[in-house]
Parts: C-alpha cells; structure tokens; sequence
C-alpha cells in the first residue's frame, strides 16, 4: 500500500500500463515534454517512455480525437487527453460519428479500443469553461463508455480496465479532486469495473447517489447522519454511461428514497437517466419523489467568488437536501 | 498524355482499364437496382473513374490502408472489393464487408483488403487516415495511408486539422482532392476562394500537386510519386484530381436543376472512359474486337455477380443488438 | 384557409418572414440557387431574395453556426440549415460554447436570436447518418431552446416564433413529415409558442408524451384506443429544451398513467428528462411506473431494410405499448 | 523601422507609446493582484503590446469590430476599454463590460467600443469575425473587422472554415495569427510543418502577410493597408504577427520548466518597449525626462484606477440567474 493522491493515481495507472503493453500511446495539448500537462497528470512519462509515445499534440480536438481513433483501429491502446472537459466539444462530431460507431458499423471488423481522458468539474475558479461538466453530451451513444473514478482507488484501477478495454471509454477525472483526496492503494495491479456502479456505504434510510466532487459533500454528510441516526445508502455511479441499471435499480428499492446529486445542471444531466430508470423500474417502491439537486438552470458557472460560490452545489446543500428526504 | 509514358506494361494497363469499365457498368447496375427499388439509394462515381483507378495503382493492399469516400468505387476495387461486395452492400446483405448491411450503399470498407471503413459524415477520415499513418510510423512498418474526400468537403475543419498534424508529424499519407466542380448543387466558387485546391500544401509544409483524373498516366505517375515519396519517409502530399461528376449528386439528385444542359453534354462527350478506349486504340494496346470482348465479359460477370449477391442472406433483426460493445450487445 | 404540407409551411413561414424583417437570411449547404435544399424546404427563396439574402455556405458546419451567431449579434435574424440534424455535430462547439452562451455571458450586451434549422429522424433508409435524433445532445444548455413542430399548423407558427425569438432557437424538423402530413392552416399570420407543450388530444385513462413522427403514431393509436374506450391524453412536448414542466406534470398527474414515446435510443433521451421531471413532480399521483417506449439501445439506424424495420418504433410498437399501460 | 516611417504624427505615435505603457504597467498590476489572490487569474500580452497596438491603430472603433483573444489587452485598450474596466474585469465586478463579472479576467468585451465578447475555447471568434463581416458586407456598412488568435490555436478547424467562407465572400476582415512561439508549452515545431503561417493564405484566396510585431511603424503599415484593403473590398488578410510572450502562458504555469533559460533572457533584454523607448529617444520624439514623466503619471492612473475598480460593487449573487433567455431567467 502507498498513500497517493488521485492525480498521482492516474499517472500510476497510466504508467504501469504504459511498461505492460508497448502499444499504448499518449498524447494531447501540452502532455509531453517537461510540462507532461496543464495539470501535471503526465509528468514524467515523456522522460520514461520517449517522445514517440507521448507527445503534444498540435491545439486541434478533433484531430486529437480522430487520431485516437485511427491509431485504435491499428490496434494501439491510445489514450488522448483532452486539456478540459470544456474543450471536448470540438472532438464531438469525431466521437460521435466515428469512434463510438466503428465496431458497430463494420458489425466488429473495426474498433476503436482507446481512451479519451477530461478534466471536467467547478469550483476552480475557472469560469465558463474551465468547469463545465460536458459528460451528459455523449451520454446517449451506445458503442461509448463514459466513466468516472470518484476515489483514488478507482482512479486507479479504473483507468487501467478502461486502457485494457476493447471499448472507446471516454474517462471523465474531476479536476478539483485531483490534489482534494488522497488515499491508501494497493501496490498490486488491480483494475476496476467499467460498467458496475459501487454501493460505497451501505444503509437503510435514503439512498443517494452522485460521482465526482458532489460524492464527497456525499460522504460527508451522510456521516453526519449516522450521528443523527439517519442511516443513508450511498452509491457512486461509476458508470455515466451506459448505467448500471440494477444496481441503481436494486439499491433504490431498499430505502425507497432516492437523492440524485450532480454539480451540471438540472436538466439534461446524466441524473435525469438515472431518474427515468428508477421511475421506471421501481417506483412503487418508492416512498418519495425522486429528488435531483442539482445546479441552476443557468449556461455556466461564472468566474466572480460569489457567482461561483452561489452556482455550485455546496455541502449545506447536499446535507439539506439529505435531511430533508429522510424526513419526508 | 499517353498511356505508355505511365511506365506500366500493356497488361498492367490493361488491367487497370478492367477495373475502370467493370466500375462504370457496376454503377450502371446500380442504377437500375435503385429504379426498380431493390436498394434506395446510389451515389456515384461516373466520370472519376481513370483516375480513381490511376491513384489506387500506386498503392496495394498488403501495406497500404485505404480510407476512401462514397464516390471511391473503382478505387476499392483497385484495392481489391468485389463487385459482388459492392453489390451486396448496396442490397444491404449480410455478407457486405462494407459493413454487413448495417451502412448506406457506396460507404465502403473492406478489412481483408485494409480498406478503412468510412462514414457519411464528410472529411472525418482525414484525422482518422493520420492515426493509421501514425501507428505505421511508430511500428515501424513499411506502408503509406491513401485518404480521398471531395473538393466541397475541404470546407470542414477536420480537412485542415488533419493536414496540420500530417505536416507537425511528416505522415505517410497522400490526401486526395476529387475536385468534380460540385459540392451537390453547390459550385466550386461558392466553396472556396482559390482556383487551386492544392496551394493549401504548402501552408501545412506539405507536398502539393494537381492532376487531371481524365489523364491516367499523368495521374498514375503523380500518386506514385507521392506514395514513394511518403514511404521514404518525406511526409505527406496533397493531391487535387480534377473529375467530372457525370451523374447527379446521388439518386435523391437531379443536377439538371441546377447546371447547365451545355455544360453536362460537353461533359458527357468527353466522358475519360471514352477517352482512355480511344487511346488504347491508337496506342495499338487494345484493339476495337478485344475491347468489345472485355465489355461482354464485364457484362457477364456484372450479370453473375448480381444474381449471386441477391442470393445471399439478408442480416437477421436481432444483429441491431451486436456489435455494440466487446461484449457484444449493451 | 389553405392546404399545406409540413414543408410547405416550413417554406411559407420563412418566405413570409424574410419579406417582413429585411434581416432575416438564410443559409446553408445547398439551400440557394436553383436547388432550394435538399429537401426543397427553401425552394424559390433565392429567387424573390437574391444571393445576397439566401446564399450556400461552403459545407463546414462548425463555420456556418459562427457565421449565424455572429449576424445574431449584429442583429440579423439569420436562418442557418444544417442539411441533416447528423451533420449539426461539427458545430456543436460553436452551439454550445459561443450561440447557447452569449447572451449570459455578456449579460445581454451581445446577443444571438438566430434560427439554426436541422432535419432529423429515421425511417428513410437513410442508414446511420441520415436518421438520428440529435437534439438530446444540446438538450441541457440554458440559453438554448430546442422546438420541433409535429403538424402543419406548428411547422408554420413554431418557426415564425422562432425566428422573430431574441434567443437562438434550435428548430427540428422531422424529415419524416415533411410530405407525409398535409393540413388545412389559416392565411392570416400567426405564431406558436416556443415554450409550451400542447395537449393534442384530451383524455382520461393515460397519457402520453411524444413528438415528431412517433406523434403522428400515437395519434393513430389513441383514435383506435378510443373505439375501444380508452381515452388517451395525448401531449406534444414541441418544446424539448427548456420542457414546459408545468403542462407536462399537470398532464401527467391528470391520468396517473404515464407513456413517453421516442424514436431516439432511450437512454440519453430527451424522455429521461421528461421522466425526471414527473418522477420530481407528480410522483404519487402515478399508478404505474414512467414508462419509456423507444428505439434500441444501439449506435444508429441500419441501411438494410429489416435492420432498419426492426430498429424504428412503429405503430404497433406505440399501440401495444399503450394498451399495456391502460390495462396495467 | 523608424517609429516616423509610419507616417503617424508624433502626437499620434507618442499617445500609442502611451498606451504600450499603460497596458504594460496595468499588466504588472494584475500580476500583483494575482499573487495576493485578489483575483484567481492572469494571462497576459508582456511582449506583444508594441504590434497589438500598431495593429489596433489602423482601425477606429466607431465603425470597425475587433474580436480579440486574451492576449490582446493592449489591442483593447487601443479600442477605447480602459484600465479600470480591465481591473473590473480581474476582480469580477459587477460593472466589469467584458462580461460583468461572469467571465475569466482577460476575456475582453466591451459593447460601447465594437469589442465582441470573447470566450476560453480558441479560435471561435474567427468564424464570429465573418459573421459580423458579412452583416457589415450586407448592410453596406463602412467598416471592417478586426481577429485575433495564437499560432497554436490555428489547428483548430474554425481557423480554417472561416478563412475558407471569408474567400469565397471577399468579407471585409482582417485576420491575425499572433506568434508568441509556444501554445503553452508546445513549441512552433510541434504546432504545424511550416515556417511561414502567412503562406496559408493563398489557399483560401485572400492576402498574407507576416510582420515583425515587435516593430511599430512596419506593424502599423502592414495593418493599415489590410483595413484599407478589406473597406475598399478587396477581401481579407491574413496577417502573421511575430512577438514575444515574455511571461508564463499565464497565472497557472511556470515557463522556465520547459523553456531554455537564455531563451527567456535574451527575450527580455529584447522587449519590445524597451526597444520602443529607444526610437523614441532616437528620432527625438520624447526625451528623456517626458518618457519618466509618462511613466509617472501612468504609475498613478493605475493606482486610482485599481482603487476605483476595487471600490465598484460586485455582482449579486441572483446574477446567475439573469440574461439567460430574452425573458431573463429559465
Ligand atoms: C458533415 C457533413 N455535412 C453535410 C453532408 C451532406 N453532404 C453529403 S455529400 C455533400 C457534398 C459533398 O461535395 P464534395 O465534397 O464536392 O463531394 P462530391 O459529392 O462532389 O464528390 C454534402 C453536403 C455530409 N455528408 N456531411
Ligand atoms: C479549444 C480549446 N482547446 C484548448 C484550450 C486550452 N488552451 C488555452 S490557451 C492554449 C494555448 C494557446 O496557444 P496559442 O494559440 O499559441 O496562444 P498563446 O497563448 O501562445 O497566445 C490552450 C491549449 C482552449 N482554451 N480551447
Ligand atoms: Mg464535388
Ligand atoms: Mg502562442
């Protein structure tokens, strides 16, 4: 076991994967060099791995996504980065139109097995578009995977079962948890599900489910909670697309309460299809309306403290939130 | 310019003829096969053929990958795709390489001969032909990546991308301009502000030339050059192939709407396919008889080929939920 | 009064707009000249215009989103096409990051009231590419609105609002419908609104939500059902961002019984948001769980003829579908 | 060049100088501000303010647009924004007019002065730019316009459609590429195959042109004759500006990780204002003492202008629910 933190995980991940198989290459804005990326997630694997197999990409997503998927289809495991989950928005017709429908449109003869990593997530101070959550985007396109590690431990083992996957798996880091948590991992190889969400904290009185910087307001809560003999279910998504039906399924029907959590925007979020799951597969279980909290309905958080401050999800919120539906 | 000056043997070019009159009485087919509804749609390539043919001589299918565009049909065949292929993606048949009936006629693809699959969504194959480049450039193999669009499609932002990246890495890849005057109903000077699709190469520090696609010596000796020129690791050039569109844009068209009587029947008169018989003739590689034999057999085999592939099975309902993810379904 | 097919109105609408506001342009791949769009929706424009007011773009998306959002801002209520809602994906960056955001992000200083047109849906034998429903993409950007007509009278009064509309209106048509649905609609000028829902039908047993072509199914269904005495409440969203969530849950809360049909892949769709809304909002006025009728959960429409039969909803699909939820 | 070859008049030449100051200082400012966290960011044009205001100069902001990148502080204050708004803008106050609070600092806007509203993701504003242009074009409106972006942000596809429509409509723009040498960390060499991005601009049609950015009266010329260029109908012009980004790429990097110390020395010892000052003093245009005295009184204007910013209300916190729709909120 090392302490790491859940940046210092996905350059594990990535490196370890990187000694396994030789296929697998890097690139993206700034990713190479001595920079090894705006936020320091590839520092080092330009010195170790040389500059043929990690390198800066001329300042173009769909060429970066194109790319990706053309080395994919040659049978390289490509990992992409793009520089903010805002600056995707390019790549979407490359993602959509190519590398989600290769392995379908030629039934298998073609595929695309690569990685597309995004910082995405608010409360950096970075305004419009250095915090948007874009995920809910691609969420819709069967033949791509959208993940999301909400702990250090799946940051980990998440990115490495995405670089082995034959899939195209879009793999969304929440920026602000990049240096925000830390944690004890394994020093054995281990990978984590893609397609599983994870029951993180069992419990019988609500269940809640979230990824990203809202699951730690999570966490923290529902341990104040328990203090107060409210004992909640807390399920990280994992998965943002495609979901894991029955596990949501299944976990909303043991309490009957259900809170969905996001940072985005009401809606259009990825909550909305986890709504539409439960009210379609377990509603007379419910013993409650099913609750989102989510951000306004409004196009992007700003840069001002308080706008900022007054647009994101906070922890009062998602504590309120959380009293308030186990009271109901 | 002559045939022979192309440098090939009479059988090489008489080969590569086969193909070229083998497409146009495809197409032809397929024609028919959407007038009577049997497929619903066609999109052609009357008019670019020679070149087409011309182009794809200059690479082969063991080292080379091919990501082409809808009008590509005697290209893929260069590379190796079946009229019965063509045939039975076109009557969407589950046997289709293109795409076992999932995808549009004419959206071609073929693995066992590394033709790359392509969708409709134009121009989304250069960045796609730069990642194949890249992984022969990184593995170290010996091949070149030919990639086509059209001369209306350069207008999309991943044209330039595409050849930005190709110029930053010297890719392998000879990117090609089939200019044929039209985006649909769109003319060139409404496309674009230049004359000369090919002085965007240099732009990117790229190799640029322009060819006329009726000229197929010219045009061989062109692609030739580039794809050695690629493999001997000098980067990549830009092609533009000047062709006709002798059809309309595709079977949902009718470009009598919007192009002149004048302009289709000068066109029509010096269709490149007649142009290339007529030199075949004076350049005595072919004579008027052995030119009369090929078409019967092109005929013949179109004939086979059609019943064959109207033989094969259709997909079955339930393969809307294959092939979706590794593991098959969702 | 006169008869007019959906892109008849379409075209009316946009001739009788461009004649009342000199503003107003058009553009497009192929919508000038002779040809008038692929389609023939902006058919004889050019001529009583000119080439000054109705012109084709060069065929890059990304620019012809840039160019109408910059004409918005200088105050042109410019129409641009996008000759398949699949080929809209090169411009979602542009859609999202500069049209969807202007105004917000200069607090009204600088606006886009353009009018971006985009025919979608399937059934055409237009395979993978010619046949999606892409607004669910767009669907979650405040500042945006997303409207699709599903008749004649709305094709017309729909696109008038929205093109007379200070916000940039998404406006989908279904291509489907643009010569099977033909109706009497009056001379006079009128418009629709672009954030109501409409409750088409009246009913008491069920209700169902829908739009586009699978409206057209529905409306089929729901006469059948009534010979049977079933009443259905039959509810076009017409407005599919922002939802008009007030009509929405008030017609859903009227019957109990809720149905939301989609031709779109179901998970992702701009039904899980309706689902989300109701699930919020009306929860214990339900008598059985949301259901979601809609296409597979796989990449596109396929070209061969059973693939695409068996991909599409179809009539009996919606029939069936509702008789289930009456009976349940 | 000498400053006087630019034919400007010394007033004019002395109060561009004026403004090259001011942005210089006010950039050192918000670096200040930075530091103590009174605002969270900074991205600044140290290096590049000589060419941006020589280029601002050769239009006027009543009847031209300018839609700039972060870069430009000084092209915006050239544009009539002044140093309180930019401050305004840094600390997020509610009367900031680039974006009343809501945007990054450096993401200039500023409706009283044809300065459109400028976002994070590069190169957007060029397509803008043919929009505003092409309505100009069709109102039959005097003036031209005026876009900036970085060398690296060029490989974006909207750099290209962009170019490419405004050939096709010979659009009244004047299109600036400002080459710093890096996109962050990215050097030239690994952003795109060429020596020369002007060379682009044959292949849309329009002028190229590439200038020393860091000489005035060359810049000044280069751009004059563009905008006349482009009102006279002639079209656009694409113009490479060379400068230097004597900072980090901004608040949030540390360029000495991968830039060569002697690289970043001798750029300093090079800057351009200092450069500036020089001709000045050399072509007797200021002394000595009128250079300190313009220095000192700038040095005051902004500490009244920071102190005046920081006195400006912010923003309520129910801002974030206004200017969504035409009707306001949701
Ligand atoms: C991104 C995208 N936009 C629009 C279309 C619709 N479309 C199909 S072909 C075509 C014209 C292509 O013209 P050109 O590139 O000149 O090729 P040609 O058909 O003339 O060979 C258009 C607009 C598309 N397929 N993809
Ligand atoms: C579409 C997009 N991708 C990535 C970024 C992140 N980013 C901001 S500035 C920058 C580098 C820009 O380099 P250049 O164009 O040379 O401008 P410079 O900063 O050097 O003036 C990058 C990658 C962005 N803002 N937008
Ligand atoms: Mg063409
Ligand atoms: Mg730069």
């Amino acid at each position: 076991m090392a302490e790491k933190t859940y940046l210092e995980a996905i350059n594990l991940a990535i490196k370890e994967e990187m000694r396994r198989d030789d296929g697998v290459m890097v690139f993206g804005e700034d990713v190479g060099g001595e920079k090894g990326g705006v936020f320091g997630v590839t520092k080092e694997l330009a010195a170790e791995f040389g500059d043929e197999r990690v390198f800066n990409s001329p300042l173009g997503e769909s060429e970066i996504a194109g790319l990706a998927t053309g080395l994919g289809i040659m049978g390289h495991h490509a990992i992409a980065e793009f520089q903010f989950a805002d600056y995707i928005l390019p790549a979407v017709n490359q993602i959509l139109s190519e590398t989600a429908k290769m392995r379908y449109r030629t039934a298998g003869d073609y595929t695309a097995p690569i990685v597309m990593r995004a910082p995405y997530g608010g409360g950096v101070r970075g305004g419009f578009y250095h915090s948007q959550s874009t995920e809910k985007i691609f969420a819709g396109q069967p033949g791509l995977r959208i993940v999301t590690p909400s702990s250090v431990y799946d940051a980990k083992g998440l990115l490495k079962a995405a670089i082995r996957s034959e899939d195209p798996v879009l793999f969304y880091e929440h920026k602000k948890l990049y240096r925000a948590i830390k944690d004890d991992i394994p020093d054995e190889d281990y990978t984590v599900a893609l397609d599983k969400a994870k029951i993180v904290k069992e419990g019988t009185d609500i269940t809640v489910f979230s990824y990203g910087m809202m699951l730690q307001f999570v966490l923290k809560a529902s341990e104040k909670l328990e203090n107060q003999g409210i004992s909640v279910e807390v399920v990280d998504l994992v998965s943002l697309y495609p979901l894991d039906q029955e596990t949501i399924v299944q976990a909303a029907r043991k309490t009957g309460k259900v809170l969905l959590v996001t940072e985005d925007t009401k809606e259009g979020s990825i909550m909305n299809n986890v709504s539409s799951v439960i009210a379609e597969n377990a509603l007379f279980d419910l013993d409650a309306p099913i609750k989102i909290l989510a951000g306004p309905e409004s196009p992007s958080m700003p840069y001002a403290k308080n706008l900022e401050d007054a647009f994101l999800v906070n922890q009062d919120d998602v504590l309120d939130a959380m009293v308030e539906l186990a009271e109901f | 310019m002559d045939l022979k000056q192309s440098k090939l043997s009479n059988k090489e070019i008489i080969a590569a003829y086969k193909v070229i009159k083998e497409t146009r009485k495809l197409d032809e087919r397929l024609w028919q096969l959407n007038r009577i509804g049997k497929s619903t749609f066609n999109i052609s390539g009357q008019g670019a053929e020679v070149g087409q043919v011309a182009m794809a001589m200059a690479f082969n299918s063991q080292e080379d990958y091919f990501l082409p565009y809808y009008r590509d049909m005697a290209a893929v065949m260069s590379f190796g795709t079946t009229a019965k292929d063509i045939l039975m993606g076109s009557l969407g048949k589950k046997d289709d390489p293109a795409s076992h009936g999932r995808q549009m006629p004419n959206h071609y693809g073929d693995k066992a001969n590394n033709v790359i699959s392509f969708s409709s969504t134009v121009t989304t194959q250069y960045p796609l032909a730069t990642g194949i480049a890249l992984a022969l450039q990184v593995d170290k193999k010996p091949g070149a990546v030919l990639t086509v669009t059209g001369e209306g499609s350069t207008a999309q932002g991943d044209f330039h991308e595409a050849l930005n990246f190709a110029g930053v890495k010297k890719l392998p890849v000879v990117f090609v301009i089939e200019n044929n005057g039209y985006a649909i109903s769109t003319p060139n000077d409404q496309e674009f502000g230049t004359d000369d699709l090919s002085s965007r190469a240099i732009g990117y520090g790229i190799q640029g030339r322009k060819v006329d696609g009726r000229d197929f010596a010219e045009t061989y000796l062109a692609f030739k050059e580039a794809a050695e020129f690629a493999k001997a690791g000098g980067g990549s050039t830009l092609i533009v192939m000047d062709v006709d569109r002798l059809t309309a844009h595709s079977s949902d068209d009718d470009q009598r709407v919007y192009r002149d009587k004048a302009e289709i029947e000068e066109m029509k008169e010096n269709d490149c396919i007649l142009m290339m018989e007529e030199q075949l003739l004076d350049e005595n590689i072919l004579t008027i008889e052995e030119l009369q034999e090929i078409t019967t057999s092109i005929d013949q085999e179109i004939e086979q080929a059609t019943l064959d592939a109207e033989a094969m099975p259709d997909p079955e309902a339930s393969e809307i939920m294959t092939h979706i993810y590794e593991t098959g379904g969702h």
